[in-house]
């Protein structure tokens, strides 16, 4: 019935089976919606957030996405910057995993702010002190960019791409993607970092604070640089995903070594650096304020040092030595794990400089507060993972994602058209009295 | 063209690709209309946008009964603070009480239909009269109207004229034109929908209070300055790089201007 | 079809373009933020004049001067008035939210008339005429039924014009059963009347003392004037003075202490006597005034130094023997020492043998009527009513035997405690009608199930409330008084205040709603019945009642908003103790100490129950306000639910954690509690707030925690025969 | 966000970071710009380069 | 032309004298309007500007003791007005004033992001996760100065601002542009039952609160009485709210010290 949109030679589902498979998927995302509508009228009271927690779920959400979405704008500048040519294989999916990232992370900020009415105040009223202004700008204007480098895979789509106007639009911003590139590369240094300087310039929260260099705290650079580690390690991780869902093999091995190695080396740079800064933190900073390493993790089971050893030897260590050695790498089953561990590494990094930061008691007569978030918050934490799905599946449907899918997965060759046309078209006729498909049958 | 182009979404390409055989004059026409669209739409637009959007926006009511103030002030000895005085504790009184009214009109003195209805609907009956006030301000603004007429005031004696216009000349009250969505006064957020003020009480928005202020406040430090070069170039600075002389900065860290606080409450 | 799709499409992107060259889509973003900062549904708060009326608080018995300040005809603020000699502008927490009792929703807005059940809270409202017709009918036919003194009236406070007011009514009526509500200020009285010899209030030179001693006296959890008591401590802590807390639990007062004595419950006697062996043995009292202006000092001597040496105070009260060495020494030594009593906010009275051994004290170190010390206040005698004249009925109503039993056998002016348990009981002769004012019994009253059941036994109740409290919810007619803010009313002597001062409590605003003064109501009432009822009330209302009773200080009244007599000072003793000496073998204290008999075993009930007072819970008539509430800790009341204070180790033997639910019960009752680990308590000793737990008539007021008073049994001082139950034994269980 | 807004403030601040955020922005302006007046010229030339999508 | 003089209000709270009794809390409430709902027992969503900590010593009974602490909004000046929230605000809804040293917040500007709230180290800085409501009548007693709050914003103490803006009114109309100590005052310093809390212009050496504390100007109001101390001194965020103790383990419970540490370091 959509065979026309289909790009050629290659196999699909039938969209009665698609339209199955989605399903749940659309479900979960009507929850996700559900639970939006709920915060957006009847207030941020609907979330489990409270004075301790002004920060919670959403914005650990927001920065996880952005971290693993970082694969987009570092992909990028690996293929148009620095000419590593194998990854145009790969670069669209790193586009579009990117674009479902910034655009959820728009999404929820928009659901998590008190205001969401006058949530523009942050352009307009701008105060440019501020990490999260540096944030707000950066981010819609990196989006703008993702969006832009998303057109024109949009625009190729097999129907699309016979209007003039969009085939020409397409061709003319392929031709200058590289200027994009520069752009959101540049962007994306200023907000992953700014992500990271929320939490770092908190002089008043001495598990958050970090040392400065010029106006930007150390945890500005390791955020910048743990993007550029973990998201191609997300864009495999995703990849290898489609592949085991679609059964097919969608991007050739050495292009995802390349982007591996790359990611491997990256994440150990990042975890010494890390490591660096954890020890002159602890031994430092803290101390400075009056804090043992041991009074951030004290107290409670959920907090404990584990979580520590989770972020830096599982989710860093680990994935980097996996990664960088060329028997692990090429290893199918523990390249999916390091990308995993890379995954779970990074999020909870961003995990620990949201809600920890939060369950930290500073005062000394405070306490430690732990929160639980509502339904509604993992509602609408799990709507962008449904959209994101969703998106994955209609681009890979509809969408020349995979520029050497056809290679990897040929068709018997001769048959195929004909059996497409004939399908086509006794599917049409079924869809007769919509109408619009009468011409096509005369 | 355009019938191709349907055509080319609906049927499987390898038909439609066999079709492509429009004449040139039919292309050429289509072109003339997508043209003529796109400044039907814009121009539409535009109508709606310039002319019935403000329209639509903007409600008016009439106030309770008409009011004559150049008749009022020709009576009274002490200007506007006559009957718009300042309480012992430095807050403005605004629009006169009842108490302050019936000193005069216990009782119907004229002929004026107007006197009657304020004294048969007002007085006599204790009702306070629901004056629409054409420059109140929404809640969260404090203004203070001591710190602006007073001699002592940061911003010296303004007299009511330099803010509230020629009201207190007006024989009759105009109607009270507010914004539907917001409920604020059109005096507050502009007559004219572009935004542009040709006098101070056309609008009385933030920006229009910081404008003032920031005159006043390059005015005070200019007076300070001697030789006329100097002045010269100073004036040059103010315009291009507001509020960056230290005798310019206001007492906000933020804005180097007045803090929020001074007017938000 | 030439103008199809693209066509469109290109008028739409025109139009999109000139709708971003117009004013439109801006102007809609900005004004949608704009109604998002102004919501409708978000009062706006009208401007006005500001003004101030000064006026006396009377939601206790502190008699603060207040300024309420007030936009035009709205008040919006209560602040404490400068300069008062009560409060000097401080202000308490109940005090300073007032205004939320005043536009409350709790307020009762017309009289009302009960249809359905007792306590269904059915009501219908009814005009003044009919409800005065009503009231004036029921005691017409009780009176020409011949039982007068089958009506009683309980009244919330002692002095002024009100409870005279009413008193005066019920003996032109014919009733002997007029009571008031009793607190420490009539335990005081009566160890006065005892030991003194005399009729007096006590009043406190806290001002000028350097040592207090307390024994559990909440000084600054609302004992006496709280705020009054609040401004002394501070002095005291600004190094004016040393304060001693005597108290098994750290509480605020004995946080704030020079030094905490923690004592085992119940015990403050002995120490007090320990004391005084110390005391007495060191020779350390003042010989002047022992010697000369008291009376039975040997006995009491011989008895102390028989019965209470510090080895065995220290194994009575816990309280470590040299502890007690080096308090006595410490006290007497002082230049201007006081000790008091009254557990916490002194709205129990408490047992008469410890009131005595502490007053015993004070006579030892001859503080009585001197400066810093205990002062005897004359009752305030501004009240100059001829006698009402009564008629043949009311003069044999009068003199039937009171039923709470107070007067004739006993000291004490009333003992509303065993009035209900009297008609509780059947008891005597039936009450058949009963008007409450200014109280809240079936709330306010230890183990109050015997309260709900004498009311069970009362057809007519009628209840002066403003509030719907929990006893105007379980009358038969609420006849609603102004509230304070909008009413005129004498408050005199506020609670142990040296001076005499008369406030006065006038309106701030107009009645918001179709309430009657409740001066008005008895006097019309009065008029009504006609006889000699009506010749007792020759006033046309109420003020004008007040201007007359006040006569010469109405005027300062009205113009200061109190009148003291600021150069007052205390009888000397020569002119106090000339005829009739200190006695120091009065009945109360002569064996000793007694303890006062609390409910329970110690085998079934392990642990010991305190009710506590704190200044952020409101326990008298007037409930917590929302503010109040608000104000109130997590580790006091949680979800509604409220918690016991206990130790970690006596928690730790019974498995309880921090916050655990947990099952209280004692020998009258049960709750469901949760546990505040609390090092600040002594073992086996476990603690609640006192106010909590009241009927929920206003959700947002009262409905929170659990109520002490259902738990804890009622206790008759064996002398007074006022309440004298500090606690009860009680079980603690994991729930 | 703009000189004309009330927070603005001629400063360091400022010039750097609204300097680096609306030459970023222009960038991408110019560049879709370019490209869609770009690909109006080209489709009324009816210039034809290939089907680019399908390598 | 401004400048000419530059106060830094600031309060002093004698923590002996403070019984933890909340008049502070209602005075405040009263004065700013501050809403309520049915159940406020749980602190972490309740709206109280001035909020009342319990400290402990941690000993066992008999040794226990309890403290109250009065918590406002420190108003921090941070290093010159880089207040921990101020500088993190995107949308400039909360300032730092130089002429009286308070840190604004300006509810019809804030979108409720809520960095600040996670910035401030004292938790003083309150969402309203609900639309106010008062129950029917309850809007009379509404303070016309300060305005109603509206959901999804962050609000905190003020230092009473609209006192200041009304004693500057008086002022003015009485030819005066300098404000007399008692002329500006808190809801709760007025109220305190105690007279714990104290409240003047920390510059002014006149006024009693820089002389209970004496602060040291050239190393940002650091106080030189050695019974005076901040809520987490070391943090530098160069509070304008005091305390007073004469007991050593509360003025050790201001601020977090490592274990052997001894003494606070003096710098």
């Amino acid at each position: 019935m959509d065979r026309a949109l289909i790009p050629d030679g290659v196999q699909r589902d039938p969209l009665w089976k698609f339209i199955l498979k989605l399903g749940p998927v659309v479900a979960v995302l009507i929850w996700g919606v559900v639970a939006m509508f709920l915060c957006w009228i009847k207030g941020l009271n609907q979330t489990n957030m409270n004075n301790y927690y002004g920060f919670a779920l959403w914005i650990w959400a927001d920065l996880a996405v952005i971290a693993l979405g970082g694969g987009a704008f570092f992909t990028g500048f690996l293929r148009y910057l620095v000419g590593k040519d194998d990854l145009k294989y790969i670069i669209n999916f790193a586009v579009l995993v990117g674009f479902i990232c910034y655009s959820s992370a728009l999404l929820i900020l928009a659901i998590d702010i008190g205001q969401p009415l006058r949530g523009w105040f942050i352009f307009w009223h701008a105060n440019v002190h501020s990490m999260l202004t540096e944030v707000a700008f950066c981010l819609s204007a990196y989006f703008g960019v993702l969006t832009i480098e998303y057109i024109p895979l949009v625009l190729e789509n097999r129907q699309l791409d016979r209007v003039p106007f969009f085939h020409h639009l397409s061709h003319n911003m392929h031709g200058i993607m590289a200027v994009f590139a520069a752009t959101g590369a540049f962007l994306s240094f200023f907000h992953q970092g700014s992500l990271g300087g929320v939490a770092g310039v908190l002089f008043g929260r001495p598990f958050a604070f970090r040392e400065h260099v010029f106006i930007w705290p150390w945890t500005f650079f390791l955020f910048t640089w743990s993007a550029a580690a973990y998201g191609p390690s997300f864009t495999i991780m995703l990849l290898k995903i489609t592949e085991k869902i679609t059964n097919k093999r969608l991007v050739k091995d050495n292009v995802v070594q390349l982007l591996a190695k790359i990611s491997g080396w990256m994440i150990l740079t990042y975890i010494i650096a890390k490591i660096i800064d954890t020890w002159y933190w602890a031994a430092v900073t803290a101390p400075s304020k009056g804090f043992t390493l041991i009074d951030f993790y004290s107290n409670n089971a959920f907090y404990g040092l584990w979580i520590l050893f989770l972020e830096i030897v599982v989710g860093g260590v680990i994935p980097a030595i996996i990664l960088v050695s060329d028997k692990g790498r090429k290893n199918a089953k523990l390249l999916f794990l390091a990308v995993v561990l890379g995954v779970i590494g990074v999020s909870v990094n961003r995990w620990v400089m949201v809600l920890q930061v939060m369950a930290v008691p500073i005062m000394p007569f405070d306490q430690w507060a732990l929160y639980l978030p509502s339904w509604q918050e993992v509602a609408t934490t799990i709507l962008p993972v449904a959209y994101g799905v969703i998106l994955i599946a209609l681009s890979h449907r509809y969408l020349p994602v995979w520029p050497q899918e056809r290679e990897l997965n040929p068709i018997d060759a001769p048959s195929a058209p004909e059996a497409a046309v004939a399908e086509d078209i006794d599917e049409a006729a079924e869809a007769a009295p919509d109408g619009d498909l009468a011409p096509a049958q005369a | 063209m355009s019938t191709t182009e349907e055509h080319a979404n609906e049927v499987p390409a390898e038909i439609a690709d066999k079709k492509e055989t429009t004449p040139e004059t039919k292309k050429e026409s289509a072109i003339g209309y997508v043209i003529l669209f796109f400044f039907v739409g814009l121009i539409a637009s535009l109508i709606v946008g310039w002319i019935i959007f403000p329209r639509l926006l903007y409600s008016q009511k009439s106030q309770p009964f008409d009011f004559n103030h150049a008749v009022h002030l020709d009576l009274v000895d002490e200007g506007c603070q006559s009957c718009h005085y300042f309480r012992e504790d430095g807050s403005f009184s605004g629009v006169p009480k009842l108490a302050q009214c019936i000193d005069c009109h216990e009782e119907v003195n004229g002929e004026d239909p107007n006197e009657e209805i304020f004294v048969t609907e007002y007085v006599w009956k204790e009702r306070e009269v629901p004056w629409l006030i054409y420059s109140k301000q929404p809640d969260c603004v404090f203004f203070s109207h001591v710190a602006h007429v007073s001699e002592d005031s940061l911003y010296d004696g303004k007299d009511c004229v330099t803010c509230h216009g020629y009201h207190g000349e007006s024989e009759t009250l105009r109607p009270y034109q507010y914004n539907r969505i917001t409920n604020i006064s059109r005096d507050i957020w502009g007559h004219n929908i572009a935004g542009f003020a040709r006098n101070s009480w056309d609008r009385a928005k933030m920006d229009d209070c910081a404008k003032c202020h920031a005159e006043a406040r390059d005015a005070a430090s200019r007076r300070n300055l001697k030789a006329p070069t100097t002045r010269f170039i100073t004036n040059i600075i103010d315009v291009a790089f507001p509020g960056t002389r230290p005798a310019g900065k206001g007492s906000s860290v933020q804005t180097e201007r007045g803090a929020c606080f001074e007017c938000h409450k | 079809m030439n103008i199809g799709r693209r066509s469109f499409l290109s008028f739409l992107i025109g139009g999109a373009a000139g709708t971003a060259l117009s004013p439109l889509p801006w102007k809609l973003t900005d004004d949608i933020s704009i109604w998002s900062q102004n919501w409708p549904w978000t009062p706006v708060p009208a401007t006005g004049e500001v003004t101030y009326a000064n006026t006396t608080c009377t939601l206790c018995p502190g008699g603060c001067g207040i300024s309420v300040r007030k936009i035009d005809e709205r008040c919006v603020k209560i602040e404490g008035t400068p300069g008062h000699p009560v409060n000097d502008g401080g202000v308490c927490p109940l005090g300073s939210s007032g205004l939320q009792v005043l536009y409350g929703p709790a307020r009762i807005k017309t009289p009302l008339k009960r249809v359905g059940e007792r306590g269904q809270g059915r009501w219908m409202a009814i005009s003044w005429e009919d409800a005065l017709a009503q009231t004036a009918d029921k005691l017409t036919e009780l009176r020409e039924g011949g039982q007068p003194q089958s009506v009683a009236c309980l009244s919330g406070r002692t002095y002024g014009t009100m409870p005279s007011l009413l008193q005066r009514f019920m003996a032109a009526y014919g009733s002997p059963n007029f009571m008031t509500v009793p607190s420490m200020r009539d335990s005081y009285a009566l160890t006065f009347a005892a030991m003194n010899g005399q009729t007096a209030m006590a009043g406190f030179d806290t001002e000028n003392t350097d040592f207090v001693l307390s024994f559990g006296s909440g000084i600054i959890d609302g004992w006496g004037s709280p705020v009054r008591m609040f401004r002394a401590n501070s002095a005291w802590q600004g190094g004016r003075g040393k304060v001693v807390q005597a108290e098994p639990r750290l509480s605020n007062t004995a946080a704030k202490s020079d030094i905490w004595a923690p004592i085992r419950p119940g015990t403050d006697a002995a120490l007090a006597l320990g004391m005084a062996h110390v005391i007495i043995l060191e020779k350390r009292y003042r010989s002047d005034f022992v010697s000369n202006y008291t009376t039975g000092f040997d006995a009491f001597k011989t008895m102390v130094m028989a019965g209470y040496s510090p080895e065995k105070v220290a194994q009575i009260t816990g309280v470590e023997k040299n502890t007690i060495v080096s308090l006595a020494r410490s006290f007497a030594r002082a230049s201007r020492p006081l000790a008091i009593c009254g557990r916490g906010r002194g709205e129990v009275p408490g047992s008469m043998n410890e009131f005595m051994a502490v007053h015993a004290l004070n006579a030892l170190v001859g503080v009585i009527n001197r400066p810093g010390g205990v002062w005897a206040l004359p009752e305030p005698g501004y009240i100059q009513w001829s006698g009402p004249d009564l008629d043949a009925v009311a003069i044999a109503g009068g003199r039937r035997q009171r039923l709470d039993g107070a007067g004739s056998s006993n000291p004490a002016a009333s003992l509303p405690n065993r009035f209900f348990t009297t008609v509780a009981a059947g008891e005597d002769y039936p009450i058949e009608a009963m008007f409450i004012s200014g109280a809240n019994p079936d709330f306010d009253f230890l183990n109050n199930q015997r309260v709900a059941e004498a009311m069970a036994k009362i057809p007519f109740v009628v209840s002066f409330s403003s509030l719907m409290d929990d006893t105007a919810r379980n009358a038969d007619l609420i006849l609603p008084d102004h509230v304070y803010l909008e009413r005129y009313e004498d408050v005199p002597a506020p609670m142990g205040f040296q001076r005499p001062i008369i406030g006065l409590c006038r309106p701030a605003v107009t009645p918001q709603f179709n309430t009657m003064h409740t001066g008005d109501v008895i006097i019309q009432l009065a008029q009504t019945l006609g006889g000699t009822l009506a010749d007792a009330f020759p006033w046309d209302n109420y003020e004008v009642c007040l201007q007359d009773t006040l006569g010469d200080q109405w005027d300062t009244l009205v113009e200061e908003g109190y009148a003291m007599d600021e150069g007052f000072s205390p009888a000397p003793w020569a002119d106090m103790f000339g005829s009739r000496k200190f006695d120091f073998t009065a009945a109360g204290i002569r064996n000793g100490f007694v303890p006062v008999p609390i409910a329970g075993d110690d085998i079934t009930y392990p642990l010991v129950l305190m009710p506590y007072d704190s200044m952020r819970v409101a326990s008298g008539a007037i409930g917590n306000t929302p503010f109040m509430t608000k104000t109130v800790d997590e580790n006091v009341l949680l979800h509604g639910m409220a918690f016991v204070q206990i130790n970690p180790v006596t928690a730790g033997s019974l498995g309880l954690r921090q916050g655990d639910k947990a099952e209280l019960t004692t020998p009258a009752g049960k709750a469901e509690v949760r546990t505040d680990l609390f090092e600040g308590i002594m073992p086996g000793v476990i603690a609640m707030p006192r106010g909590m737990g009241r009927t929920p008539y206003d959700k947002k007021l009262m409905k929170h925690g659990v109520s002490t008073n259902p738990l804890v049994s009622s206790v008759e001082d064996p002398i007074s025969g006022l309440e004298a139950a500090w606690g009860v034994r009680a079980k603690l269980s994991k729930a | 966000m703009f000189p004309f807004n009330f927070e603005w403030i001629w400063d360091m601040s400022h010039v750097v970071f609204m300097g680096g955020l609306w030459y970023a922005l222009n960038i991408i302006g110019i560049g879709m710009t370019f490209c869609i007046i770009k690909a109006i010229y080209d489709t009324v030339k009816g210039k034809d380069d290939g089907h680019h999508a399908e390598h | 032309m401004k400048g000419a003089t530059t106060h830094r209000y600031g309060m002093v709270i004698d923590l002996d004298k403070c019984t933890g009794c909340g008049a502070c809390m209602i005075a405040c409430m009263a004065e700013n309007n501050v809403p309520f709902r049915d159940d406020e027992s749980d602190k972490l969503l309740s709206l109280t500007w001035m909020r009342i900590f319990r400290l402990n010593n941690g000993k066992p009974f008999p040794e226990a003791d309890v403290c109250y602490l009065p918590r406002p909004c420190m108003h921090c000046e941070g290093d010159h007005g880089h207040s921990p929230c101020v500088s993190v605000c995107p949308a400039t809804a909360t300032d730092y004033s130089r002429e009286t040293g308070i840190v604004s917040q300006i509810y019809t500007r804030c979108f409720g992001c809520r960095y600040c709230m996670g910035a401030c180290p004292y938790k003083a800085r309150l969402f309203n996760w609900w639309d106010p409501v008062w129950p029917d009548g309850m809007e009379k007693f509404l303070n016309p100065d300060v305005s109603p709050r509206v959901r999804g914003v962050v609000e905190k103490c003020s230092f009473c601002y609209n006192r200041y803006q009304l004693a500057k009114n008086k002022a003015f109309l009485e030819g005066r542009r300098e404000l007399e100590e008692n002329e500006y005052q808190t809801s709760c310093t007025q109220a305190c039952p105690a007279g714990a809390i104290v409240f003047g212009d920390l510059n002014n050496p006149h006024h009693q609160v820089h002389q209970l504390v004496d602060p040291d100007m050239a190393h940002g109001g650091r106080p030189r009485n050695p019974n005076a101390f901040r809520i987490l001194e070391r943090l530098g965020t160069n509070p304008k709210v005091y305390y007073l103790s004469s007991r050593e383990w509360v003025r050790r419970s201001g601020d977090n010290t490592i274990e052997g540490e001894g003494k606070l370091k003096s710098h």
